[in-house]
């Protein structure tokens, strides 16, 4: 199981029956993957449809039905389509359960930093900064660190999505859930140790109770 | 007074130095001849409003690619190389808004409202030089109405009068830039007799569409 | 011809081929039947719909295609529907060529009272705030005077529908058209003197050339 | 986990004192049962948000009639006699906003901004009270985003998971309205099963409909 495999099936755990849900572009995309076909959750890409599901077959791709990333999508029965304005009405209007984004940093106060690195990459924030203010629930599937550098830090160093805290950070080596007095350790990776994931830590992490370990199961 | 006319002539209307809104998310929904043509015109200095400049040679791509845009006002380059290349070599103004911020700005021009009030964006570089709310103790960024001289947008079906319908996710922008540039100009894949889309399905109304375009034909 | 017909008439000449068009509860509908059948003009009713028409048989009155007052309409080929956040995007946004609508005052600013009588009637101003505010024509139709009181006045006492100059007066007396100087008397009924419309009005009117007569052909 | 509900247990949700959004224009396109088991359960002190209250005997004219109403967010009570008596005697609160504007606040509400910048009622009574924005020279004022406990809503179609469409002049606010309540009841005309309705042609998306009633089943 690779990284990002931990971190797609650890995040599907969190969607509920009945959920309407975002997914990023990348790694969050690879959660659909580890839910049951009858999960009755629904998903929204934020160019326009709810009810998005993979391409069912290649020789059906075609410009009209697609990601946000422009890749070519399949629906499922009952899907409905609309126009962007709708589309962010449904996120920012707090209709959208969940929205699961990539991260670069996030921080002690659970600020997420994830639409630019400034002289390096600037992408533009997309519809991240809605959806990051506008979601019930956002969860940042990241990898832990970055080339050895710590991701999860005392304060954001690059320029924050949002100012809401976001609701839970799950990596392949922990599930952290920011609170107001900081960032609790839920659970760790099996066969990992608390204090290897601290190592790998910048921010301070609380542990109100002794962190669980993840379940990977699908 | 028929509003069809080839996309010819059609974009021969646009001068060089016009705003343009362009319709379309990563190409979908972007009118594709429309696009061509612009490009074989050759117009310059172009100010751009859209979701994105999808991927070199897609879409408005093909307009980054060939030089003739100034400005973009937009929610992502990320997919663009050319695009982030210009921007840093300082050849490109690069104008970039949360993406549900400039559906509703885009709206709110074609709305005939001064501007929304939204969350997004509180406190971080988007709120830069923005004035600010506070609701009910909530803090609200003031996001100004946006238009055009002209909307390009893309259609599954027009009919003679220019009722619009759309599909799936190619409607993304399209309908709220209908509403906010000076001259609409459509390009849909299939023109129809009127009554041929049943009213509940017309998304954007005839009185808001200029022109329809057809590909190839000799007006 | 009686009164609201002469301005109904008069009205109609307005009207441009391919203009969408509003016209008011009561007086101003009728205008509608002063057009060709190949006006090329679009009427809205602000309820949701562009390409309204009269009820083709009383049998198929119902309640899902309604006017403004909730009255059974019709529709033409071409019509759309749509809700009311886009019928008052249309309005609104400068979409709307032209709104006729009643007056209870027009003042020699140009501003229009029509939608309460205060202690008396308070029906509320409906659609009719929007539509003088974002209408590209204000067009009032109105009666002269009521109950032998002037209606067309030096200033508004009545709460203002808007603080928009409206752009065209038509009663059954005359066509005034309101400019920044002040009113000017552009046309005057067949068979009626300057002196008589002057002396039924209470605002200035002013006259750069000597006003024309009404055309009133259909 | 079905949202299909009877009109009873619906109604049975909504407490005295609760606020609701009533779809419809004069009658057209307000739920016409949940009307009638709104009177027969007796509710009290409703804030009704609707852009009129219809005539008396139809519509929410009904609730009026009842004596249920304690306050209106309205547009226009000109065709309710019944109503302006109630105000007049100040048995009933009436807060008149343009109907433009109600849209738009609407909308807001369920949308999550804070609200929107119109010029409609600048220099107007309908300006008392509030802030005024001003952008490029243009005043506009500063119309707050309203939301309610219950949008109760007409629609002609609905499937099984609640994607409603809506047939003509009947739609009106109701669209507007499933955005902004907590609990959404929705009354159609006819349930069909998922996929019976294309894509393209939902108005309002499942997700935002909690309850379906049904005429007449014993739940």
């Amino acid at each position: 199981m690779n990284e990002k495999e931990i971190i797609a099936r650890r995040v599907a755990q969190e969607l509920k029956h009945g959920d309407l849900v975002n997914l990023g572009i990348g790694l969050p995309t690879m959660v659909a993957s580890y839910l049951p076909a009858d999960s009755g959750i629904s998903f929204q890409s934020e160019n326009g449809i709810i009810g998005m599901s993979a391409l069912p077959d290649p020789a059906l791709a075609g410009t009209n039905l697609t990601d946000a990333g422009g890749m070519p999508i399949g629906a499922f029965p009952g899907a409905c389509a609309f126009d962007s304005a709708m589309s962010f009405a449904l996120i920012r209007g707090g209709h959208l359960d969940v929205t699961v984004l990539g991260g670069l940093q996030v921080d002690e106060g659970g600020q997420l930093a994830n639409w630019m690195v400034p002289g390096k990459m600037v992408p533009g924030m997309g519809g991240a900064m809605d959806l990051v203010t506008g979601a019930k629930r956002v969860i940042v599937a990241m990898t832990h660190t970055a080339k050895g550098a710590a991701k999860i830090i005392k304060k954001c160093t690059l320029p924050l999505t949002s100012v809401r805290r976001v609701d839970l950070v799950v990596t392949e080596m922990a599930v952290i859930k920011p609170t107001e007095e900081g960032l609790v350790l839920l659970e760790i990776a099996p066969a990992l140790t608390v204090d290897q994931v601290i190592a790998a830590t910048e921010a301070t992490l609380l542990m109100p109770k002794a962190p669980g370990v993840m379940n990977l199961a699908v | 007074m028929s509003k069809v006319s080839t996309v010819e002539a059609a974009v021969q209307k646009i001068p060089d130095g016009a705003t343009l809104m362009i319709g379309g998310f990563m190409g979908a929904g972007t009118p594709p001849n429309l696009m061509d043509e612009l490009v074989r015109q050759g117009k310059k200095d172009l100010t751009i409003i859209a979701n994105d400049t999808a991927r070199p040679g897609t879409g408005i791509g093909k307009l980054i690619d060939a030089g003739l845009v100034k400005k973009v006002i937009t929610s992502h380059i990320g997919t663009n190389a050319q695009t982030q290349k210009l921007m840093i070599a300082g050849e490109l103004d690069v104008d970039l808004v949360p993406q549900g911020t400039l559906a509703e700005r885009i709206r709110a021009g074609g709305a005939g409202l001064g501007g929304v009030l939204t969350p997004t964006g509180v406190g971080t570089t988007a709120a830069d030089g923005k004035h600010t709310v506070e609701i009910d103790g909530r803090i609200f960024l003031v996001e100004q109405a946006i238009k055009a001289d002209f909307a390009l947008i893309a259609a599954r079906t027009s009919d003679y009068s220019g009722n619009l319908r759309y599909l799936l996710t190619s409607r993304n922008f399209n309908p709220l830039m209908a509403l906010a540039a000076d001259l609409v100009i459509a390009e849909p894949d299939e023109i129809v007799p009127i009554g041929c889309i049943e009213p509940d399905a017309v998304a954007t109304p005839h009185v808001l569409v200029d022109m329809i375009v057809v590909k190839g034909a000799d007006a």
